[in-house]
């Protein structure tokens, strides 16, 4: 376990180091924030000043450096144009992008584990087909297509549900969520479910390949050669050995779910992480970009290690620590 | 749901990043400190100054300006607003180095600031000065008491951002929403009333479609910024009112007068042209008879524009009414383009941005389009605003979009056709490096001059001298545009901004 | 003669695949009494699972049984309901699989996977469970039992699991246990021991036992009677001294021929020419007829089962002399 | 048992089996042909401007331009013909799939071999950088990559393949250990068989199947990747519009009722991923070898 | 006693160590006080081995005793950690490149998992053909023909030449494997396993097959396999391991005659016969020790019937208690030979 975690910090500090040095050098190479929001009147000298104050006009490596010992002592910087610590605005950010990731998942597991159970358990019904040939549509229509089909359906269209924005939060063990207001949720639901969609899909495949897998398996037959009960050998014997991979790739794909929130988020105009990084990208704004990918690292990194010792309690013959090959 | 009789929410076309009204100089972030602060001096409707907390304001001498201001004006903590705070709010900008759009070119050519009597306020400048007032207009009048060492955090958390603006700022919710309360003792109340709303909420929606359908849905009242592709949409729907008013943003395109090969510049095979056909007036003037106006603002902007003759859009200072849009000729174009020794036109690149302006990068192939009828074949890059601007400054494009929005027409021309000079700060924009003696003279003699009228007359004058020879190829005004609810009622704007105590109940 | 535990008569179990039926098993018929074990031996593919499953009513789809009749004590299985079929599967009848690495499931510990076992057939609480779990066992000679029980199969070597799956099979005292090659992937150390338990408890409890192999020489220390399966049909039975000493088909004689012993070291091993034939659309006649040495026209007829012998039943136009072997 | 069949006859027979697949395989190669000869059916060179006309923008379906055409599909706000768009977008979008995949397959092929085959420190140090590259959500990666590479159909491709290789390398990886410890090989070892021809012609194939599979699912994530970047503003240029740009552009008239801009490249981009989807699904069934005996 | 030739293949005190080194993070892990620690696995532990031409040497023992690492030491696949391999007296490393690569070709190694060890993406004429080719033994061209004549010395028709690997049945891919192996014209075979996939009445044919080679190309064998029946068929000496080492070794007639090891015993008496009817199984009890952590001393001790303190700390070594029978175990030491 400790030589676990030690694997994992070490790769994540290579990331990090990788990661940053290459935004440094991208967003050197593109330029500063000042030529693009400086008052277009000012002076030349003006945004020379203004760079400097900045201190944009030093050499990359000198700059990088500058960062280097900030971060070590804790302190990645403020804000170009928000003024605040870019870590605080990611971080303020985060509660918004995780609830909808979480919800997306949710909804993904919820529905994906049953259903995939289902085709699995009775692959030739019209059932099963129809769940698979959906799950194939839903794991092939892009996520932004979907999320435009949505808002033009069931807020435009029927007006049922809010078109974007968060709405109202409430106080839930200290972060705002908005799961727990009725109005919070209807703001939820859509773009819960057009984030969820992919993962849906996913998890439904999983889980059926792994339902047919498991049914092939001589235990299932021992389960049942002991008389157990259909419900019993389903339920226990298949579903424990089911939620091995559909575990780890949900953890695994946790990540690509915080990533892809991005598109929703930009789509129904939710406020969290990936609205940030993308108008920070587009102003420049490096020290939100570099923070964004510190706290996305931070993040997947910690997720890896819940996955890993999920999966070590769901699957007995994994000890933690051994590399894997 | 339909807002309470005294709650009113308007859906904000960008984010904005900070209330400090001192640290940011863009919009979004002016719009929302307008709804808290005020300026010494206010524009109206059209652009033109008025008096703000500021009653009036004099020459004294040539280089000293005198302002009286308002008495009696509170800010929203109760305390009286004095020449102090003036003094002070002048001279934060300068405290706040960490800011990459700085507030700071408005107050640098103030060199003294001298206290007449608490409402008496004198400024010097080196020189003469006439922009004074103007450039105050963007400095925001701030409590000397709660701001003192304050940091953009504290003006976020609403505990620094004391005004003597109409609403008082209740939360700020970065990146969703601005609640606003409004300010019972302010002094701007009209014939006597308030502001019809209790309670304002800016829900920041920068991304067009889910602002046009929070207003379909009800979600919020009124929106600014209507996507041109849902204009048509909206002026059918009888549930909802359009208000729409002439932008002070023009468009135009820079072309490079002063290189002899400029890049991305050639024949239709690719060789090297032997001279720069741009520094040929009559090549500059066949390319903006091909552009056909109309189509561009009846198909790309859906009427959300006006055709430009003028570098500065109508209600502007300085605006020529006598300076016509070019006409529509391909025919002439073609044929000024043969005299000139182009029967057979070049190709080039047209630069844009593509997150900029409204409907930038269909525009640039618009015009695109447009010049290849006359054989001018024209490649289309669009860049993002983050990478173009540093591009096209560095001298990279040959031929780049290029939006403006001016408070007067002598600004417009100082920064985008004055002979480029980096010490007096002219030409900064100068793409093409125009240069018209004639013009920078008429300008500067302007820039001395402290009587408006004879301001304007110079303005004009060097106006129509500099467009004559085509130095740029005018595209369209643009139009600021409103939607609300049908029973609500919206002065619209030509500098843009969104006044929530300028909605009224109908 | 006592009462058989199990009379299997005239079972078909066939596979309606894609490619056409697959004739598993065909015209089966055996019995078994208690305390006796039944050897059922045969190459690999001749329909001896197939049995074991189609008796324990877990045949897999496409596969269904066809026909024929399975009495347990008196009571036909293949008339019974999916849930009464349920509640004889580990109760009345147990079954012990051959992979000992792929029968208990990996992810559950060994005490869930007997306790259910128990719980599935008598409603005793979970405490009262555990000790008969426990006790079995120690039974089948696992040391430190209780501790055992928390562990995971992985933790386990094969033979050991082996044992848990014994030991799970005689939880609910069975009256007839069918071990399908269980010791075909241990070692022989190993596979002594487990023999061992199982020769003990057929005498101790008076448990039937169906013990399928391919490995002759098992049988022959092990079970008081064999069949030989070959392609789907049993094509001779008898007690082991008889079949074994006298083979009468010519295959039982080709297979006791191809096994090498220890009289016969260095010489070439007698052999059955060809392979199995495949199940899927079979030959006419007698399945053998083209590995056979002795095979003529007449075998292009399926031959009926016939008793030459009291107590043998034989499947062959062509019967070995009895002298061949001995 | 079926004579003399190779395995490509056999996989083929297989897939054959599956209706569902076999239709996804024809819809596949009607959009590939739509694409292939996209230049000589489009009614219209949607990638020359001075073809279009401003004035024709916004069609509806059915209507005619003013040169006399007929936007069977209407056209978007270029006066572009949605019809010859579709065809061309599908071009740009297929080219950015398979293009993306095939180099990255190339790159993760080699990485993944060579760190399987010499092991050690080639080994680790590959598989570190695979373990950085994967820990990383693909859409952020591509999506900084653009935004500091600017747009482009090449520097498109590059972000995609710099997102892709390393699943492959893992794949291959593990797929040639696994293959690597099976006795064939050490029976090519044993017959002193020169490492390369053993990397090459015994390894290199047995890898291949999972590679395929993934591959072909690969090119339909790697277009709707693409689509994503496009719908972002960070992919192909304006002018040569992918099927993912052509949505974007119409994406704002889906609300005043103009649907057709957006909705009909949205079809032909759902069909297309969708046709491949269905191709992989059953590819993957067909060379799994736990079905293969 | 005359002096036997030098023999044909020959392994010296070799010994194979699997290690599971630990990773920078692991050994860091260590530092820090984590219980890491590197895994040893002692497969092949100081085994000599000599195989005069001609012969037919078995080699029994149980599960992961290190049969088959012994049997790719042998083969070459493996390097061994300790010890050398000389074939015909001379040290194989020592030779030049192409003499290593003939004598690599010499000897050759049939798998037990007939179907693994077919590549199955390569047609039988290929499987067998290709190495001749790449060897230079034969042209390109004359590949089908000599594919089918190999297959003819295994007994397996020309028209399945074409065929992919998956397409035979257990038996039929045995003998190609066989042949591919023969192929290259090897003196010696390491049989791992090679029968015990197979069903008894195809076994008996490949066994058969294997002793019909051995008179026609003059082989000589190293027959690894758990089932002493076999071993006792075909062999002609017999080498019994118990967890990576020899523990006892002797002509097949004199071990099956006069049983030297407890360990060999117990082995010889649990096999089931055909002619053991009925018979009472009483086992060995215990499981076999995990080599990772073996037994000190007599690796055997904590299963054996006789064991003696003695056992438990001093490893017995491989004595000659017979005429050309050894064996390890000191209870040969108690009693005076
Ligand atoms: N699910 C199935 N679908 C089709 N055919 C099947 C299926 N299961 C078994 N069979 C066929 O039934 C026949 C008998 O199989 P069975 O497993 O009973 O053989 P066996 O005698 O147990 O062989 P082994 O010694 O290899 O275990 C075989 O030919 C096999 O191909
Ligand atoms: N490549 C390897 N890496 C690590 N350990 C190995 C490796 N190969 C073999 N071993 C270990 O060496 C020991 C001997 O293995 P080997 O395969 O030689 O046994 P065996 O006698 O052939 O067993 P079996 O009868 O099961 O084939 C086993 O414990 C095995 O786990
Ligand atoms: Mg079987
Ligand atoms: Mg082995």
């Amino acid at each position: 376990m400790p030589a676990f975690v030690i694997r994992r910090l070490l790769q994540s500090v290579l990331v990090l180091g990788v990661m940053s040095l290459l935004v440094f050098a991208g967003v050197y190479a593109i330029g500063n924030p000042v030529d693009i929001l400086i008052d277009p009147q000012a002076g030349q000298a003006d945004i020379a000043r203004a760079i400097s104050a900045l201190g944009l006009d030093r050499p990359l490596v000198e700059q990088y450096l500058i960062f280097l010992r900030q971060a070590l002592a804790g302190d990645l910087g403020n804000s170009f144009v928000y003024n605040v610590p870019a870590i605080q605005l990611i971080l303020e950010r985060m509660p918004a992008t995780l609830e909808l990731a979480l919800a997306a998942t949710t909804l993904a597991v919820l529905l994906g584990i049953p259903l995939g159970l289902w085709a699995g358990l009775a692959p030739d019904s019209w059932q099963g087909k129809l769940i698979m040939s959906g799950s194939i549509l839903g794991f092939s229509l892009p996520t932004f297509w979907v999320g435009l089909l949505l808002i033009m359906l069931f807020a435009v269209e029927l007006g049922w549900l809010p078109a974007s924005g968060r709405g109202p939060t409430t106080e839930f063990l200290g972060v705002q969520v908005s799961f727990l207001s009725w109005d919070g949720m209807r703001h939820l639901i859509l773009p819960a479910i057009n984030l969820a969609l992919f993962k849906l899909s996913l998890i439904i495949r999983l889980t059926r390949a792994g339902t047919r897998e498991a049914l092939l398996q001589d235990y299932v037959k021992f389960a049942r050669a002991k008389g157990l009960s259909n419900a019993r050998v389903v339920g226990v014997h298949v579903l424990k050995n089911i939620m091995i991979p559909v575990v780890t790739v949900i953890g695994l794909e946790f990540g690509s779910v915080i990533a892809f929130a991005i598109v929703t988020e930009s789509i129904f105009g939710w406020p969290g992480m990936g609205k940030l990084i993308i108008d920070s990208i587009n102003v420049l704004d490096r020290p939100v970009i570099v923070a964004y990918l510190l706290v996305i690292v931070f993040l997947v990194i910690l997720i890896n290690l819940a996955v890993d010792i999920v999966y070590s309690l769901l699957d007995p013959r994994v000890r933690i620590g051994e590399a894997q090959a | 749901v339909a807002a309470t009789a005294a709650e009113l929410r308007i859906g904000l076309g960008a984010d904005v990043t900070s209330l400090d009204p001192h640290f940011l100089n863009v919009a979004p972030n002016n719009n929302a400190a307008w709804q808290v602060y005020d300026a010494l001096t206010h524009v109206d409707a059209n652009a033109r100054l008025i008096p703000g907390l500021a009653v009036s304001w004099r020459a004294v001498d040539s280089t000293t300006w005198e302002f009286k201001l308002r008495k009696d004006v509170k800010f929203h903590d109760g305390s009286a607003f004095s020449a102090e705070d003036v003094i002070f709010s002048l001279e934060r900008p300068a405290t706040l180095s960490a800011s990459p759009g700085p507030f700071t070119g408005f107050v640098k050519p103030i060199v003294a600031k001298k206290i007449i009597d608490p409402w008496t306020l004198q400024l010097k400048t080196a020189a003469p000065y006439a922009m004074l007032p103007y450039d105050l207009n963007s400095i925001f009048i701030v409590s000397k008491k709660a701001a003192s060492g304050a940091s953009t955090e504290d003006f976020n958390s609403g505990k620094a951002a004391i005004g003597t603006g109409p609403y008082k700022l209740s939360r700020f919710a970065r990146g969703d929403r601005i609640e606003l309360a409004r300010n019972d003792s302010y002094w701007g109340a009209q014939n006597g009333k308030l502001a019809p709303w209790d309670k304002v909420t800016l829900r920041i929606l920068p991304a067009d479609t889910a602002r046009i359908a929070a207003l379909l849905a009800g979600d919020v009242d009124a929106i600014e910024n209507i996507p041109t592709a849902d204009l048509t949409r909206l002026k059918a729907n009888a549930k909802f009112r359009l208000e729409q008013k002439v932008s002070w943003r023009t468009l135009f395109l820079h072309l490079d007068q002063y290189r002899d090969h400029p890049p991305h510049l050639s024949d239709k095979s690719g060789k090297p042209l032997a001279k720069n056909p741009f520094k040929d007036v009559r090549v500059r003037m066949a390319m903006s008879k091909a552009i056909n106006r109309r189509a561009i603002v009846e198909r790309v902007m859906e009427g959300n524009a006006i055709e430009a003759g003028n570098l500065v859009s109508p209600p502007v200072f300085g605006h020529v009414a006598a300076l016509k849009p070019e006409t529509y000729d391909p025919k002439a174009a073609k044929d000024l383009l043969a005299e000139a020794g182009y029967p057979d036109g070049f190709a080039l690149t047209l630069y844009a941005p593509n997150n900029r302006y409204v409907n930038d990068e269909q525009l640039a192939q618009t015009v695109a389009q447009m010049l290849a009828r006359v054989g001018i074949l024209t490649r289309v890059e669009t860049l993002p605003a983050s990478v173009y601007f540093g591009k096209a400054r560095a001298g990279e494009f040959s031929f780049a979009l290029l939006g403006w929005g001016s408070f007067s027409g002598d600004l417009a021309l100082r920064a985008l056709l004055a002979t480029p000079n980096a010490a007096k700060g002219y030409g900064a924009w100068n793409w093409g490096h125009y240069s018209n003696p004639k013009a920078d003279g008429l300008l500067e003699q302007g820039f001395a001059t402290l009587d408006e009228k004879k301001r304007e007359a110079l303005a004009r004058e060097a106006a129509t001298l500099a467009l004559k020879d085509v130095p740029v190829i005018l595209l369209h005004h643009q139009l600021a545009s409103w939607a609300m609810r049908k029973e609500i009622a919206y002065e619209a704007r030509t500098d843009e901004y969104t006044f929530a105590r300028d909605f009224r109940r109908r | 003669m006592t009462e058989p535990t199990l009379r299997v008569e005239n079972l078909h179990t066939h596979f309606f695949t894609r490619q056409g039926v697959v004739k598993a098993v065909e015209d089966v018929s055996f019995s078994v009494a208690p305390g006796k074990i039944l050897g059922l031996v045969g190459e690999s593919g001749s329909g001896k699972s197939v049995t074991g499953y189609s008796i324990m009513g877990l045949v897999d789809p496409p596969g269904r049984r066809v026909a024929g009749r399975i009495l347990l004590g008196g009571d036909d299985l293949c008339a019974m309901t999916s849930e009464q079929m349920r509640s004889v599967r580990g109760r009345r009848i147990a079954m012990i699989f051959q992979d000992p690495m792929m029968t208990l499931n990996p992810v559950l510990r060994i005490d869930t996977q007997m306790i259910e076992a128990i719980r599935a057939h008598t409603s005793v609480s979970r405490v009262v469970a555990r000790e008969r779990a426990r006790d079995a066992l120690a039974q089948v000679g696992i040391s430190a039992p209780e501790e055992r029980l928390l562990a995971y199969p992985h933790q386990f070597s094969g033979g050991m699991r082996q044992r848990v799956a014994i030991a799970i099979a005689l939880l609910n005292k069975p009256e007839l246990i069918i071990a399908d090659e269980p010791t075909t992937a241990l070692d022989v150390t190993i596979q002594a021991q487990i023999l061992f338990e199982m020769q003990t408890l057929a005498r101790d409890s008076g448990t039937a036992l169906i013990w399928i192999t391919h490995d002759l020489s098992v049988i022959a220390g092990l079970a008081d009677e064999i069949c030989v399966m070959y392609a789907g049909r049993i094509v001779e039975q008898g007690t082991v001294d008889a079949v074994l000493d006298a083979p009468l088909h010519p295959y039982t004689h080709g297979l006791i021929d191809s096994v090498p012993s220890r009289g016969r070291r260095g010489e070439p091993l007698r052999q059955i020419p060809g392979m199995a034939p495949s199940l899927l659309d079979p030959a006419q006649g007698c399945a053998f007829r083209e590995r056979c040495s002795r095979a003529d026209s007449a075998c292009i007829d399926q031959p009926a089962l016939s008793i030459p012998i009291a107590g043998r039943q034989l499947r062959c136009f062509h019967p070995m002399p009895s002298a061949a072997i001995a | 048992m079926r004579r003399e069949q190779t395995p490509l006859q056999r996989i083929a027979a297989d897939f054959g089996e599956s209706r569902l697949a076999l239709s996804g395989l024809a819809l596949l190669a009607l959009i590939v042909l739509a694409a292939l000869f996209a230049p000589l059916i489009s009614p219209q060179n949607p990638y020359d401007l001075a073809q279009l006309d401003v004035l024709d923008s916004r069609l509806p379906p059915g209507s005619r331009s003013g040169a006399g055409l007929t936007f069977w599909l209407g056209s978007d706000g270029q006066g572009r013909d949605i019809l010859s768009g579709i065809f061309y977008g599908l071009r740009i979008s297929l080219m950015v799939g398979v293009a993306s995949t095939a180099c990255a397959v190339i790159v993760g092929l080699s990485m993944g071999l060579c760190a399987a085959y010499f092991g050690g420190r080639t080994d680790s140090l590959i598989m570190r950088i695979v373990d950085i590259q994967l820990s990383f959500p693909s859409i952020l990666i591509a999506l900084i990559l653009l935004a500091l590479l600017g747009q482009g159909v090449g520097k498109t491709i590059f972000a995609l393949i710099m997102v892709q290789w390393a699943y492959y390398a893992r794949t291959v990886r593990g797929t040639a250990l696994i293959e690597r410890g099976k006795e064939y090989i050490e029976a090519a070892t044993c017959l002193a068989l020169p490492p390369a021809r053993i990397v090459f012609r015994h390894l290199l194939p047995n890898c291949l199947p999972p590679l395929i599979v993934i591959a072909t699912v690969q090119v339909a994530a790697a277009i709707a990747l693409e689509a994503t970047l496009s719908y972002l503003g960070i992919g192909v240029p304006i002018t040569e519009p992918s099927l993912g740009l052509l949505i974007k552009n119409g994406f704002d008239y889906m609300l005043s009722g103009k649907y057709w801009i957006s909705f009909f490249p949205g079809i032909a981009l759902v069909l297309t991923i969708v046709s491949i989807n269905l191709v992989a699904d059953r590819l993957r069934d067909v060379l799994n070898p736990r079905l293969q005996q | 006693m005359s002096t036997l030739p030098a023999p044909l293949l020959e392994l010296r005190g070799v010994s194979k160590r699997f290690v599971r080194a630990l990773d920078t993070a692991a050994k860091l892990a260590k530092l820090l006080g984590a219980s890491a620690k590197e895994e040893t696995v002692r497969a092949v532990d100081a085994v000599d081995l000599a195989v005069q031409a001609g012969e037919v040497v078995g080699l029994v023992g149980e599960s992961g005793c290190g049969k088959s690492t012994l049997g790719r030491l042998a083969a070459g696949l493996l390097a061994p950690s300790v010890g050398t391999r000389l074939w015909r007296g001379e040290e194989i490393v020592l030779l030049p490149a192409t003499a290593q690569r003939d004598v690599r070709l010499k000897i050759q190694m049939i798998f037990q998992d007939s179907y693994a060890s077919l590549n199955p993406r390569m047609r039988v004429t290929d499987i067998v053909g290709e190495a001749p080719v790449v060897h230079g033994m034969i042209k390109q061209r004359e590949q089908h023909e000599y594919a089918t004549q190999m297959l003819a010395h295994v007994g397996l028709d020309a028209s399945l030449l074409e065929r992919f690997p998956h397409q035979f049945s257990g038996g039929q891919r045995a003998r190609v494997g066989i042949a591919r192996a023969l192929a290259v014209k090897p003196e010696f075979l390491v049989c791992d396993e090679a029968v015990a996939a197979l069903d008894v009445s195809i076994q008996a044919q490949v066994l058969n097959l294997f002793m019909q080679l051995r008179e026609k190309f003059d082989l000589t064998y190293l027959f690894i396999s758990h089932d002493m029946g076999v071993v006792q068929h075909v062999s002609d000496r017999v080498f019994v391991m118990y967890l990576g080492r020899v523990i006892e070794n002797a002509p097949t007639a004199e071990i099956f005659a006069r049983t030297n090891h407890p360990y060999t015993k117990a082995l010889l008496a649990e096999v089931p016969r055909l002619d053991a009817r009925k018979k009472s199984f009483v086992a060995i009890q215990g499981e076999i020790p995990s080599p990772l952590d073996p037994p000190h001393g007599c690796h055997f001790h904590p299963r054996c019937p006789q064991v003696m303190p003695r056992c438990r700390i001093d490893q017995p070594v491989l004595r000659e208690i017979a005429p050309l029978h050894f064996s390890a175990c000191h209870l040969n030491d108690a009693a005076p030979s």
